[in-house]
Formats: C-alpha cells, sequence, structure tokens
C-alpha cells in the first residue's frame, strides 16, 4: 500500500468526517472526536511544530498515557516528515537520556507534570532537548522553564498560522514519501543500551494493512488503547491498524478505571499480553470464592462442560445436540454474563503474545467463547509474522505466517523471517543491524523452532539454549530444554523441572512435585506421607509423574522435530529448588548450570543407568540456618513413543 | 445475568443522565407500559379494576407525593389524608359551583388547593422539626376533618353530609365503567410519576435531599431551608389533593369525610415505609403491597376454608401491618425499593456476588 | 474555572515535602493580597459557656491562613461564626470591606465563602456525583416547573454545571467513585468529596475544618497537595483549622493559635512555633 | 359566672387527664428518645386487660368481693404491661438504637396498629363497662358563695386528684430516685450513660413498664368514665398537643400543658365553638399548640434545641 499516515488521515477525513476517530473518557463521558476534528487538530499541531523550527528528519520524543493529543502529535510530527518516538512513560527519569541525546532530539511532547518533572530533570544532560510541551497543565502553572509551555499554546498558534496559509499542510503531507521513516522505537535492551528500531510508513503500514485483512477489521471495529504507546504491540493496533482501518480507538479515564471503562466499551478487537489474561483469571476465581455455594456449584458446572466441549465448538468441530443444549445452556447462565462483566461480550478477534501461554488459560478464555488467538513478531517485524487463523488456535503453536512472510529455519533450529515489514536498521548502530539482518535481507529472530505439519510456527526455545542429542539411537536430533520442561510445568502436580540432554544420548530430567497438589492428591487416596522428601519418593507419587512424562513424551513424539527430545528417564527431587539455594533465579527460572553441578551424582546416575542413588546436600532454612537433607532417591524409566507424524 | 452492558458507553451528558441509562430497563419499563395500557384493559376481570387496580393507581399517586416529603425532604407528616380531602373537596366544590368545569381541570384545581393548605401546614416546618412536626400535622389532619364535617359550605350543603358526583367524562370521552376509569388513572399516574422523578433528579430533589440527610451542610452550601421544605410540601401537597380527587371522583363516587380520616394518612405512611423511603418506585411497590395484602388476607381462610369471622381477620391484618411496619424498619429500612435495586445489583454483576 | 480544563492524568507530584518552597514561593509570586476577611472580637457563649472571647484576626487574598489550637479550644466555634451557622453575641466579621454581625449561612455563601467539616457532613443518601452537584445550587436558576419537564433550560443547566462537577471530580481523582453513594466510600475519600462539594460553589474563601482529621500518612499527603493545588490553580483564600501542628506548619502563611477561646498567637509558622504560650498549651494538653 | 368556673373547673380536671398520658410520652421520651405514638394504644390495651380480667376473676377464681377482684385484675393487668414493656424493648427497640427519631417514631406507629389489632384479638372487641368503684354522683361546691353552687362531678374529681398523685409520685421518681437519675442520664447520652454502666436495655424496660402503668391508671379512669372501647386508643391523640405544648422533654411541662389544654378545649368548646358548629376541641388543641410552636419551637419547658457541627 503506497501511502504514509498523514495520508491517511486525510483520506479517513475526507471520507467519514464525523466518523468518531478517538474517543476519550474525560469528566465523566467519552468525549469524541471525529476524523475532520482530528485532521484539524493535527494540522494545528503540525504548524505549530513546523513554527517552532521541527525540521524534517528530526525526531520528536512522545511521552506519556494514550491520550488523543500525543496520537495527534505523532500524526503531526509525521506529517511534517519529522520522525515520533514514543517512550515508556513510566520509564525512570534517567532511561530517558540515551534516547534523546543518541537521536539528538530537539522537541518533546509529553502528558503531564509528572513527566514534564522527569524531563526537567535529566535537562542538563540533554543539550540539544530545547523545547517541552505538555498536555495537561495541572499542577504546572507556576512551573517558569525556558523552552517548557503548554500544548494548548502550540495548538492556538498552529492555527492561526494554518488559517494564515491554509496549503501549507496539504504541501507538507504531499512530501512525505511511503519510504520515508516513519516511527522509531526504543526496545528495552536488557544489557546495554536500547536500541532505536527505525520503521518507514511502508513497513509498519504494509504488516498493518496484512493483519487488518487476516482478520478482516473494518472501521465499526472498537479498540481499548491501554498499553505504554511506546511498546509496538499498542502502537500498531491504536496506531498502525487504526489508521489503516478506520476505527475508533477509545482512551480510558485513568489508570484506576481501565476495568470499568473495558466493561463499558466492550472492544471489538482486543490485545493483551498473557499476564493481563491471568490476572483476569485470578480476579475472576477470587470474586467466586465469595459467591453463594448454589452460584459456585453451577459456575464449576458449566466451566467443566465448557472445558470440555469449549474449544472445540470454536475450532468449528461439530457438537452433539447435547453438548450444544448444555453449552447454549451455559452461556445463558454463566459464559455470557461473565464476558459481559469482564468486558468482553462484543470481542470479535482478540490476541496475546509475548510469553508462552499456559494451556488452561488459553482454553479457559477460549471455551468462554470468547475469538482468543496467538500471534508471533517483535518490534522488529513491526508485529505481524504469524497470525493464528479463527477456528485453529492453539496453545502450543503461534500461528501461519501471513502474507507477504518468508519463513526459514537454520540448521541451528533460528527462525528467519523475511517480510515487508522489517526494521529498516537500529538508528545508528550499524554493527546490530548487521547482526539481526542478511545480506539477502533475512531477519535472525534468536528464536528456535519450526513448522509444524499443519503449518503452523512452533517456538520451542530461545535459540542460544537449544541443543543436539549425540549419539543413542536419534543422535543429532533437536534438544529445546525449555520447550520440555514448559511441557512439563503446564501439569499442575510439577513444580519445576530440569531437563538435560545436549551433547548426551539422551534426555534425562529432574523433577520437582508441586507439594500443594500432589499433598491433595495424596489425601484423596489416604497416602500418608511425613514430608516432602518422603511424599516424593512414593512408589504413587512416581508413578504419577512417569504418567506426567510419558504423556509429555506421547506429546513430543508427535513433532518429528522434537521426537527426540523425549524424556527417557527422570528421578523426583527431595527437596524443592530453591532460590536461596541458588538453584532459581530471583524470577523462579532454573540455572540448569548451577544445578548439573550441584546434583553431578545424581545426573551421573541417571545416564550411568542405575536404578537409585543415595544423595545427601545442604538447604539453607527460612531462618538462615543451614541444615543437610538425605534421601535415597528412585530414578525410573519412562517410556518413550516412536513418532507418529501428524497428518498436516 | 440479564444484563448486557458492554458498548453502552456514553458520549453525552444527557445519554448519561437519562432516567433508565441501561437499555435492557428501558426495554423492561416500555414491555411494563405495554402491558399496563394494553395488555390489561383487554382481559382483566371487572372486579381486578375495582378491587385492586384503580385503588393501587390512585393509592401509588398519593404515596408518590407523601414520598417526596417524608422520602426525599424528610419532613414527616401524618396530615396526608387531610390534604387528600382538600383535593377532592375542591375540586368537587369547582364542579358544581362552576358550570361545566372540565374534570381533569377541577381535579389540578383541587391539587391547587391542597398546594396552598399544604404550604400552609408546612410554615411551621421551618421553625420546627422532625416529632414536633408529626404532631403539627396532625392539626392538618383533625381541622379539615372537622371542616368537611361541620362546614355545610363545603359538602354544597347536602344533608347526609356525604357528597357524590357521576357523569365524569374528558373531552366528551366518558369515564365510567373500571376499565375507562382505570386508564384514566393511569395517565395521571403515568404522567405524574414523570414529571415528580425528574424533579427528583434535579436540583430542587438535591436540595431537599441534601436538608434530609444534613441540613446545616446544606446550609452552608447555601440551600435555603424555606424555600426547600416549603417546595417540598406544595409539591407533595398538590400531588397528594389530585389523587385525593382522583379517590373521590373516580374511585368512590360519593364519600364522607372518613374517607379521609388519620388511618388513610398513616396507611399511606406505611406505602411509604414498606415501598422505600425515598424512591419513586417505591411508592408503587408500597401501594401494590398495602392494597393486596388485606384481601390475600382476607381470602386465606377461604382458600384453605378455615372459617374465620370477618372482626378477627381485621384485627390479624392489623397486627401483621404492625408487625412489618416494625420488620421493615429493622431489616430493610428502605423497603422493598432497596431489596428490588439490590437484586438488579447482584443481576448485573452476576456470577459474581459484588 | 480552569479546572474544566485540566485533564484526567493523575502527577504523584511531591506534596508535603514540597509544601514550604511552595508556599513561600506563593508569597513571593503575588506577595500577600489585602484583607479579605477580618474578624473583629468576636465572642460566643452557649448559655452560660463561654466558646470564644474576644477573637480578631484577618485573612489576606490568596493565603492559607491556619486557626489552630488543642481540642476544645473554640476553632469549629469559630468558623461557625465566620459562616453563620452561630450567631456571635459580640464582635463583627467582614467580608470584603462588608461587615455583618447577624448574616445568615445562605448570604454568606453567596458572598463566596465555602467550607468543609471536620466530622463528615456530606448527604449519606446521595451519590459522589450528587453531593458535589449538591454543591453547585446557587449557580442552578431554573424553577420548578422547568425541572419537572427537564425540557431544554433545565436539562442544559444540567449538563453545564454537571460539566464543571466532573471537573472537580477529576480534580480530586475520585473518577472510579462518580455514582457510588458516598457512605461505601473509604473514610479518605469521603473527605475528598467534602472538599469537592466546597469547591463546587467556586470560593473565594474556602474554610477548612480539621480536613486531615483521622487520616493516614498516604492521605494526609494528598488532601495537602489538593489544598496547595486549589490555592495555587484557583488563588482561594484558605481557611484551615488543624490541632496537628506539624500539618499546618507545613501548609499554611501565617497561624492564629486559639486556647480555651482565646487568642495566644498570630504569626508565621516560625513565629508561632517558639511562642512560649503556644507551647505551654501544646505541651499542656497531649499534642 | 357560676357556668364559666364550672367549665373552668371541668377543664382543669379533663386536663388532669390528658397530662397523666402526656406524662406517659414524657416519660418515654426522655428515657430512650421515642416518641412513643403507641401510648394511645397501650393506654387502651391496658384498659381492655383491666376490664377483661375484672369480669373473668370471679368466673374463673370465684373471687365474689369487687373489690379484691378488682385488685387481682389491676395487678394481672400491671404484670400484663410489664412483659409488653419487655417484648417492646427486646423486639423492637433494641434492635433500633441510634436510629433517627423519626424512624422510632414510625415504629411506634406500628406497635400501635399491632396493639390495636392484638388487644382486640385478645380480649374482644365490644364495649366493656370498667366499675373500679367510682363514685357516679354529682357534687355541688360553693352553694354559699354562689346560688345554686358548682357542679362538679366527683368522679372527675376522684380522677383528678388520682392524676396529681401519680403525677407528683412520678416526678418525685425522677428527681430523687437512683433509677430516676439513671434515666435522667440516659436520656442526655446514651453512650455516655452505657459508659459509666447503665444498662441501657433495663431503663428501658422499666421506662415502658412505668408509662404502661400510666396508661393502666389513665385507660381506668377513662373506661369507666366513657366505657372501654377502641375510641379509647384515640384519647392519645388529644394528649399529642399537650406533649408538644408542655415540651417532649418536660414532666412539669406535661402538666401545665395538659391544663391549658384541657381548660382551653373545654372554654373555646362553650364560648368559641358555636360559632362553627361546635366539635371544634378536636382540633382547638392542635391548632393551639401549632400556634404555640411557632412562638416557642421547643415548646413550654423543652430544651434549646442547638446544631453541632
Amino acid at each position: 500500500m503506497q501511502t504514509t499516515f498523514p495520508r491517511l488521515l486525510l483520506e479517513h477525513a475526507a471520507a467519514r468526517p464525523a466518523a468518531p476517530a478517538l474517543r476519550e473518557k474525560e469528566f465523566g463521558i467519552w468525549q469524541t472526536l471525529s476524523w475532520s476534528a482530528l485532521r484539524g487538530l493535527v494540522e494545528s499541531l503540525a504548524c505549530g511544530l513546523a513554527q517552532a523550527g521541527l525540521q524534517r528528519g528530526q525526531h520528536l520524543v512522545v511521552i506519556g498515557e494514550n491520550r488523543p493529543r500525543l496520537y495527534a502529535s505523532m500524526l503531526a510530527a509525521q506529517s511534517l516528515g519529522a520522525i515520533p518516538v514514543p517512550l515508556y512513560q513510566d520509564a525512570a527519569a534517567g532511561e530517558f537520556v540515551f534516547p534523546i541525546v543518541n537521536a539528538d532530539v530537539p522537541f518533546a511532547v509529553v502528558e503531564d507534570q509528572e513527566q514534564v518533572d522527569k524531563l526537567l530533570e535529566v535537562r542538563g544532560r540533554c543539550p540539544t532537548l530545547t523545547r517541552i510541551w505538555f498536555d495537561d497543565p495541572r499542577g504546572l502553572r507556576n512551573y517558569r522553564e525556558p523552552g517548557l509551555a503548554p500544548l494548548d499554546e502550540l495548538v492556538e498558534a498552529g492555527r492561526a498560522f494554518a488559517s494564515s496559509n491554509p496549503d501549507f499542510f496539504r504541501g507538507e503531507v504531499a512530501k512525505a514519501q511511503p519510504g520515508d521513516v516513519a516511527a522509531m522505537f526504543f526496545t528495552s535492551g536488557t544489557t546495554g543500551n536500547a536500541k532505536g528500531v527505525v520503521h518507514s510508513h511502508e513497513t509498519l503500514i504494509d504488516r498493518a494493512a496484512a493483519g487488518a485483512r487476516f482478520d478482516k477489521l473494518s472501521c465499526d471495529d472498537e479498540v481499548l488503547a491501554y498499553l505504554p504507546p511506546a511498546w509496538i504491540g499498542q502502537n500498531i493496533f491504536s496506531y498502525a491498524q487504526w489508521l489503516v482501518c478506520g476505527y475508533v480507538v477509545n482512551c480510558p479515564e485513568s489508570a484506576s478505571t481501565v476495568m470499568l471503562d473495558l466493561k463499558e466499551i466492550g472492544p471489538t478487537y482486543y490485545f493483551a499480553p498473557p499476564r493481563v489474561f491471568e490476572g483476569l483469571l485470578t480476579s475472576v476465581m477470587i470474586r467466586m470464592e465469595d459467591a453463594a455455594p448454589i452460584k459456585r456449584w453451577l459456575f464449576d458446572r458449566c466451566m467443566a462442560h465448557a472445558r470440555r466441549v469449549g474449544s472445540a465448538r470454536m475450532d468449528g468441530k461439530p457438537l452433539s445436540w447435547l453438548d450444544r443444549l448444555g453449552w447454549a445452556l451455559g452461556n445463558l447462565l454463566i459464559y455470557s454474563p461473565l464476558r459481559n462483566s469482564l468486558g468482553f461480550s462484543r470481542v470479535r478477534v482478540a490476541y496475546t503474545a509475548g510469553e508462552a501461554i499456559g494451556p488452561d488459560l488459553f482454553i479457559f478464555y477460549r471455551s468462554l467463547g470468547i475469538n482468543l488467538k496467538q500471534l508471533y513478531g517483535s518490534t522488529e517485524t513491526a508485529v505481524f509474522v504469524c497470525l493464528q487463523p479463527d477456528h485453529e488456535a492453539r496453545s502450543d503453536t503461534v500461528g501461519v505466517p501471513i502474507e507477504g512472510v518468508e519463513i526459514r529455519v537454520t540448521e541451528s533450529g533460528e527462525i528467519l523471517v523475511r517480510s515487508p515489514g522489517l526494521l529498516k536498521e537500529y538508528y545508528r548502530d550499524a554493527a546490530a543491524t548487521a547482526e539481526v539482518l542478511t545480506p539477502e535481507g533475512w531477519y535472525k529472530t534468536g528464536d528456535a523452532g519450526f513448522l509444524d505439519p499443519a503449518g503452523h510456527l512452533k517456538i520451542i526455545d530461545r535459540a542460544k539454549d537449544v541443543g543436539r542429542i549425540v549419539g543413542g539411537e536419534n543422535d543429532g536430533a533437536l534438544f529445546a530444554p525449555r520447550y520440555v520442561e514448559n511441557k512439563l510445568k503446564f501439569f499442575p502436580y510439577v513444580k519445576e523441572a530440569v531437563a538435560f540432554g545436549d551433547g548426551r544420548d539422551r534426555v534425562c530430567a529432574f523433577v520437582n512435585i508441586d507439594m500443594e497438589a500432589v499433598g491433595n492428591w495424596a489425601e484423596k487416596r489416604n497416602l500418608a506421607y511425613s514430608s516432602y522428601a518422603d511424599l516424593s519418593q512414593k512408589p504413587p507419587v512416581l508413578e504419577l509423574i512417569r504418567d506426567c512424562v510419558e504423556k509429555v513424551n506421547a506429546d513430543l513424539a508427535g513433532d518429528d522435530k522434537l521426537a527426540g527430545s523425549q524424556i527417557s528417564r527422570f528421578l523426583v527431587l527431595h527437596k524443592e529448588l530453591d532460590a536461596d539455594d541458588g538453584e532459581l533465579t530471583r524470577t523462579r527460572k532454573v540455572r540448569r548450570g548451577f544445578i548439573s553441578d550441584r546434583y553431578a551424582s545424581l545426573l551421573e546416575a541417571l545416564y550411568a543407568g542405575e536404578s537409585h542413588r543415595y544423595v545427601e546436600t545442604e538447604v539453607k532454612f527460612e531462618d538462615g540456618r543451614t541444615g543437610r537433607v538425605a534421601a535415597d532417591l528412585k530414578i525410573v524409566d519412562a517410556k518413550t513413543f516412536p513418532v507418529t507424524r501428524r497428518a498436516a | 445475568m440479564l444484563y448486557r452492558e458492554n458498548g453502552q458507553f456514553k458520549t453525552s451528558y444527557r445519554a448519561d443522565q437519562q432516567i433508565f441509562p441501561i437499555v435492557q430497563d428501558r426495554i423492561a419499563i416500555a414491555l411494563l407500559l405495554v402491558v399496563a395500557a394494553v395488555v390489561i384493559p383487554w382481559t382483566a376481570p371487572e372486579y381486578l379494576f375495582r378491587a385492586i387496580l384503580i385503588p393501587f393507581l390512585i393509592l401509588s399517586l398519593a404515596a408518590l407525593g407523601l414520598n417526596i416529603l417524608v422520602g426525599y425532604c424528610g419532613q414527616i407528616s401524618l396530615g396526608t389524608g387531610a390534604f387528600m380531602a382538600v383535593g377532592a373537596y375542591a375540586a368537587y366544590n369547582f364542579t358544581v359551583r362552576i358550570q361545566g368545569m372540565p374534570l381533569i381541570v377541577a381535579l389540578l384545581l383541587g391539587g391547587v388547593c391542597a398546594t396552598a393548605i399544604g404550604v400552609l401546614f408546612g410554615i411551621p416546618s421551618l421553625r420546627i422539626k422532625g416529632l414536633y412536626l408529626a404532631v403539627a400535622t396532625l392539626a392538618a389532619q383533625f381541622f379539615t376533618d372537622w371542616a368537611f364535617l361541620r362546614i355545610k359550605w363545603f359538602t354544597n350543603d347536602s344533608l347526609s353530609g356525604s357528597v357524590n358526583v357521576g357523569g365524569l367524562q374528558v373531552f366528551g370521552w366518558p369515564i365510567d365503567t373500571p376499565v375507562q376509569k382505570y386508564l384514566f388513572c393511569l395517565a395521571f399516574v403515568v404522567v405524574f410519576a414523570l414529571l415528580a422523578k425528574n424533579l427528583v433528579r434535579g436540583h430542587l430533589g438535591r436540595e431537599w435531599m441534601a436538608i434530609r440527610d444534613m441540613d446545616v451542610a446544606a446550609e452552608v452550601i447555601g440551600i435555603r431551608p424555606v424555600y426547600a421544605k416549603l417546595t417540598a410540601f406544595a409539591v407533595s401537597s398538590f400531588i397528594v389533593g389530585v389523587a385525593g380527587g382522583l379517590w373521590g371522583f373516580v374511585h368512590l363516587g360519593s364519600w364522607e369525610p372518613a374517607a379521609f380520616s388519620i388511618d388513610r394518612s398513616f396507611q399511606l405512611l406505611f406505602m411509604v415505609i414498606i415501598g422505600g423511603l425515598g424512591s419513586i418506585m417505591g411508592s408503587f411497590f408500597g401501594a401494590a403491597f398495602i392494597v393486596v395484602l388485606p384481601i390475600i388476607l382476607d381470602n386465606l381462610p377461604y382458600w384453605f376454608d378455615v372459617p374465620i369471622d370477618t372482626a378477627l381477620a381485621s384485627h390479624l391484618t392489623f397486627m401483621i401491618f404492625g408487625a412489618l411496619i416494625v420488620f421493615f424498619l429493622i431489616v430493610e429500612p428502605h423497603g422493598i425499593a432497596r431489596l428490588w435495586s439490590t437484586g438488579k445489583e447482584k443481576l448485573r454483576l452476576w456470577p459474581f456476588p459484588h | 474555572m480552569s479546572l474544566v480544563a485540566a485533564s484526567t492524568a493523575a502527577p504523584a507530584a511531591p506534596a508535603v515535602e514540597g509544601a514550604p518552597e511552595a508556599a513561600v514561593a506563593t508569597l513571593a509570586r503575588r506577595g500577600i493580597g489585602e484583607v479579605v476577611l477580618e474578624v473583629k472580637d468576636i465572642s460566643l457563649a452557649f448559655g452560660g459557656v463561654k466558646a470564644l472571647t474576644d477573637i480578631s484576626f484577618d485573612v489576606r487574598e490568596h493565603e492559607i491562613r491556619a486557626i489552630i489550637g488543642p481540642n476544645g479550644a473554640g476553632k469549629s466555634s469559630m468558623l461557625n461564626c465566620i459562616n453563620g451557622v452561630y450567631q456571635p453575641q459580640k464582635g463583627s466579621i467582614s467580608l470584603r470591606g462588608r461587615t455583618f454581625a447577624h448574616m445568615n449561612p445562605r448570604q454568606v455563601a453567596e458572598m463566596g465563602v465555602a467550607r468543609t467539616f471536620q466530622s463528615l457532613a456530606l448527604f449519606k443518601g446521595m451519590s459522589v456525583l450528587d453531593n458535589i452537584m449538591a454543591g453547585r445550587n446557587l449557580k442552578m436558576k431554573t424553577n420548578l416547573f422547568q425541572q419537572a419537564i427537564r425540557w431544554g433550560a433545565a436539562e442544559r443547566e444540567e449538563t453545564a454545571n454537571r460539566r464543571v462537577v466532573e471537573g472537580i471530580i477529576d480534580f480530586l481523582e475520585i473518577q472510579a467513585y462518580r455514582k457510588t453513594p458516598v457512605g461505601k466510600m473509604p473514610y479518605g475519600l469521603q473527605k475528598r468529596v467534602d472538599l469537592g462539594r466546597a469547591l463546587a460553589m467556586e470560593p473565594q474563601v474556602l474554610l477548612l475544618d480539621e480536613p486531615m482529621a483521622g487520616m493516614n500518612v498516604e492521605e494526609k499527603q494528598d488532601m495537602s497537595r489538593f489544598i496547595l493545588d486549589v490555592n495555587d490553580e484557583f488563588g482561594t483564600t484558605i481557611v484551615l483549622i488543624e490541632h496537628d501542628m506539624s500539618v499546618v506548619m507545613d501548609l499554611s502563611d501565617r497561624v492564629v493559635v486559639l486556647d480555651y477561646g482565646k487568642k495566644i498567637g498570630d504569626g508565621t509558622p516560625a513565629e508561632v512555633r517558639h511562642n512560649p504560650e503556644v507551647i505551654r498549651a501544646y505541651l499542656g494538653t497531649a499534642h | 359566672m357560676g357556668a364559666f368556673l364550672e367549665t373552668l373547673i371541668g377543664g382543669l380536671m379533663a386536663g388532669m387527664l390528658y397530662s397523666l398520658i402526656a406524662l406517659g410520652f414524657v416519660l418515654i421520651f426522655k428515657a430512650s428518645g421515642v416518641f412513643n405514638f403507641a401510648q394511645g394504644a397501650m393506654v387502651l390495651f391496658a384498659a381492655l386487660a383491666m376490664a377483661r380480667f375484672a369480669q373473668w376473676v370471679p368466673q374463673v377464681i370465684g373471687v365474689q368481693d369487687k373489690l379484691l377482684a378488682n385488685a387481682i385484675a389491676f395487678v394481672g393487668a400491671l404484670a400484663l404491661m410489664i412483659v409488653l414493656a419487655w417484648l417492646i424493648e427486646r423486639l423492637v427497640l433494641g434492635r433500633l438504637v441510634n436510629q433517627e427519631g423519626i424512624t422510632l417514631l414510625m415504629a411506634t406507629l406500628g406497635i400501635t396498629y399491632f396493639l390495636d389489632g392484638f388487644g382486640q384479638t385478645l380480649f374482644g372487641s365490644d364495649i366493656y363497662k370498667l366499675d373500679v368503684g367510682m363514685p357516679k354522683d354529682p357534687l355541688f361546691m360553693f352553694q354559699n358563695v354562689f346560688q345554686g353552687g358548682i357542679l362538679v362531678s366527683k368522679e372527675d374529681l376522684y380522677a383528678a386528684v388520682i392524676a396529681a398523685a401519680l403525677v407528683a409520685v412520678l416526678s418525685l421518681f425522677f428527681q430523687k430516685t437512683a433509677t430516676g437519675r439513671a434515666l435522667r442520664a440516659v436520656a442526655d447520652d446514651h453512650q455516655a450513660a452505657q459508659s459509666i454502666g447503665i444498662p441501657l436495655s433495663r431503663i428501658w424496660v422499666i421506662v415502658w413498664s412505668v408509662a404502661g402503668f400510666v396508661a393502666l391508671v389513665a385507660g381506668i379512669i377513662w373506661g369507666s368514665k366513657l366505657g372501654v372501647q377502641f375510641s379509647l386508643g384515640l384519647v392519645a391523640l388529644k394528649a399529642l398537643p399537650v406533649v408538644i405544648l408542655g415540651g417532649l422533654t418536660s414532666v412539669p411541662g406535661a402538666i401545665i400543658g395538659g391544663l391549658i389544654i384541657g381548660v382551653g378545649e373545654k372554654l373555646s368548646e362553650v364560648y368559641v365553638g358555636p360559632m362553627f358548629g361546635g366539635g371544634i376541641e378536636i382540633w382547638f388543641a392542635y391548632v393551639l399548640a401549632l400556634l404555640f410552636l411557632l412562638v416557642r419551637p421547643q415548646g413550654l419547658f423543652g430544651e434549646k434545641i442547638i446544631d453541632r457541627v
């Protein structure tokens, strides 16, 4: 699509001047900004910025929550051929310095006092930053800072200028070319400085359009913008696709009212990372706790039925009339009211992305009748690489490559992407750019994965963690420890799992049982136990875990790529892996290396084929004392399966 | 459970301030009106109109008026019967003394007279509060009881002391069959309910409630107790007066002062308490409850054919009423209306408890 | 009303810490204006009990004036005299030159004096919105009939005032509670509603009766921030009652100290803090 | 002149009875802040009980001596009133602590209805004559002053004396006894009273019992005069303006108020009534009280109301 964002704006303003473009809940009602009004605002802002001296190719920092006038400022900058740089509003002042200096940014448009204070704090270190405009004057009345002014002033100045030279704005917009840089997003780099990902109008618009076509988005859709606009995800959904489709973007009233506003608006197109969905689910469960027993019983019954038939229904599979009846009943009593009180009644398409989402969580929402799907993409790819088509959403894949996307998997298992939506470069960082962009125009995602027979992309791990089996019957097979571990951890009984196999002839694993889940399980079978260590070695428990492992194996056997990662032997650890003992990171990620050293003897026993091994380990207790726990750990063999190639 | 509020967002204050902001509620009320205005007239038996529906409508109207005074403005009145009487007798006098006085005009003028008396007896409320006022309003009750009994002029010197009206008609349409009477009352009730609702959700209503909830604070923000209280008395007694007129003209046809005795005043007060203080809807609940309950109590014995003599039945009714008042005051001081709205909230939050 | 322009975002500005500089800056910027409110030897007694004896002090344009004193020092009675709830037996109060001894609350309100209450005096049966809307009653002129029909004028008036009130709700950051009955709100927020109701009157002089009574530290900080913002954004003159000295010292420009109905000190926080009588009074009581 | 004095005295006597009932209101209001609308119903209830017991006692336990029978009936009725007081505290007031006066008033309205129904269900709803040996014959006074003298009904005289005595006793009880002081304390401030260890509920039971006792006496007097019947309950409505006039919280107020109303009523009936075709005493008292309130909202002896904020 050969166009630019400002041109899209003009088209909408011309085609549907009165239609709503943006809504913001302010002063108790949804204040609506029509496309023509928006165009006017953008024009004024653009003229104002131009007068203030914003040059083509210069950068404009935008910091704040989702606010109509901040979006308008981005559009204004783009219409002048300048480049908006949205930054995270919750970042510490210090984190602003690098982007501003790196792109020697002259101007900033920010939301309120909080952001102004932060900028003023670091102003000394940002010599280039000369002007700051703020949207909300609250508390800023008595600030006397050179170059600090309310956005209203800019708008006023701009309006005056525009009325004297009415053609200026159009002219500027006309100059901008699709290939020009449209925006820059700073990826919060875990190490070193953030990298500025440079995107052109082309790249963003092409991907946005592709995504929109994929889900048949139209100008009738409603979106609630509540995630940081500096994050490309939010930006694509509430900016790029907004301008491409011309649907309505709604801005919540305040952070404390997002849930209410979500309920009022009832978006038709929704996007959130898994943690948001997880949070919602927990809140649902907590609120149901205090419900009357009858109601809870009803809820449980309905949800059980939903789990049974819900996802099948979403996948468009035929249901028996009895199941259909049950679902209709549940829908009347629970699902639909639940969707309503979550604000999902009108959701037509909902996406989650970012991390792996647990199957239960995923199924919960789908079985409620919410069309929740996964997508795969990153800042560098302008988000849309793979999307799950309706009726084909699965929790362990991220969908099919959509139009314009080519995917290649290197022999090391890393996924390469080629699409019209790839970043232009990392801003002023040729080295980094060269690292990720091959001369042939492939982008190295750094993720390991493959396309399954059904053509769905499956992400298994970070590329650097993926290993190879050496020797044994499946020599050279792919080994993705985290993938295997996650699969195990999706079972409630398994708290932690550590898989080994890189450079070995087969995969073995340590398993941590979940004290609570297994404890309950044991009590139901009145199986007496004295301690964690004791419980962990009870034969029935080992059977239980073996069961889980073999299920995982069966599952793995499902796709040839990972069949080699099946767990042939495992043992259940006698103590919980613990951050205090250095076995986990503070964020509860297993430290594989440390563990393999600490439990070297066990590892050796696993691979040496012994049936049990006595072990004694030092542990730190809550109160800081250290003690030793000893146990004779049984080692269990798990059945592995031959590859059962699933028909594509 | 029945509510689907996603997407019902408001883009203007007008929309946000409407009486029923939720679509489902608007549908429900529309259906209710259709049933009341179309279905019932065709289906209900005559007994139902005379014994239940018409009294219910008129008493709801009176309760509505009283509720404005007691429930919204917090000025208790034990003299409602008096204002009904004034309305009825005034309307009567207008009809008999002025040739061709249209029914509706007569009723409204009756209301106006009631307003005058209401304001007159409301004046003490500026100096005296709560309990003292309650007693003061009894003065109105006894005075009017006496006046309409002893001052012959009011009853147009009828010998029996009872007055009667007949041949009612509006714009040439006769009002004599139960259905016609029912529809006539229904029209009045709907219109007045709407007007009343508008008042209580406007700034006058807020002034009333402010006086009720915390009169000193109200004064400090510039509300004049005089104005607030007297308007409450005026509006209240106007509606009550009109109800009185309807009661006399449409329901009874011929009546004596006893029709508006102190028992009527208490009955209305009970309607307001049980139905829900400070709730328009409550007035209807209360009226329905108090109109229907005695009828049920009277009939219970026959349904279970346990013979009870009528005297005993009426005593039992008394006891049950008394007990219910106390019960509601203790358990749900805001009456049935509050129960209703809690129920509604539960539906909106379903399946969650809160 | 300038707060109409404010948008919803909530700056977490430093509250109490920043206060003294802010206050000083305020003075420096516009100096202390002329006297707006003057109290001349007011005496008030209930039956035989003397609540106030010969209290005199003045309040100047734009300043934050505190009245402090141990519990039962007659602080609230002083406010009640100023806004006409009590009629002092002796003395006079003049507002912008207009002197009055006997004035009813309505007249005082019309002259632009608003007030909050120590023990929450909110309208329990009403929503947050209605409570604050009630504060607009002086601005609402449509008559009974227009309201009953609620067409045109009444609706327009309602909407216009709603708009202003929404500005206040936004200013006080209670958007999430708009339609909840005040009774159901946390105490700290109810105090905000009380303030909001007073602000709705667009007062020139705002009397605050122990705005921070019974609040925890964060709530106190928020409240101080709001008080400063009000004084700042709308240039409202503020008379503030507190028995907790620390709060006052940070907020106020000048302080009057009462004890047993008598004035025992008057001056800047610094001066008052070192006034021996004041120290005695405070050491004498449990503050 | 003689006629005037006759009316005057008649008024004073009637007034005494009003004060008696008014006293019931005041007692309860002082102690529990409840404006007991049910006082009238209690009078009716008590009178019914008394009348019926007086009939049953001879039949059931065959006591023939009239005085003894009445005595027993009286004790029985009193016991009943005490039980009633206890029940009211238990079932109603105890659950409405710290409610607004209006709510409590409405509660007593409820009680009124209940008692009316209950009393008549228990004791039947006919007219019962109640003979406690009050002399019916008239008495002529000041024959030497006026010719023909002044006719005074002995019954009224006795009644007045009894009433006066009772009033005296009660005011003493209030001023002097510990319970009396406790009652006043409670009236002034519930929390405070509780904090110094005065058991609210017991106080209330006592007060209501006393009020019940007063009601019983009043019931007997009126009953023996007019016969016991439903209309007796309405006597209370006459006592209301008295309370208003005298001030809700003042015992002497109740007495003076009673006398004023009684006299005013009779005089007006005789001298003003005819102009309006009679029957005006129904409302005269009220209008009198009402006008009076406009001048002095808290009544003759009531305490001034001050709003604290």
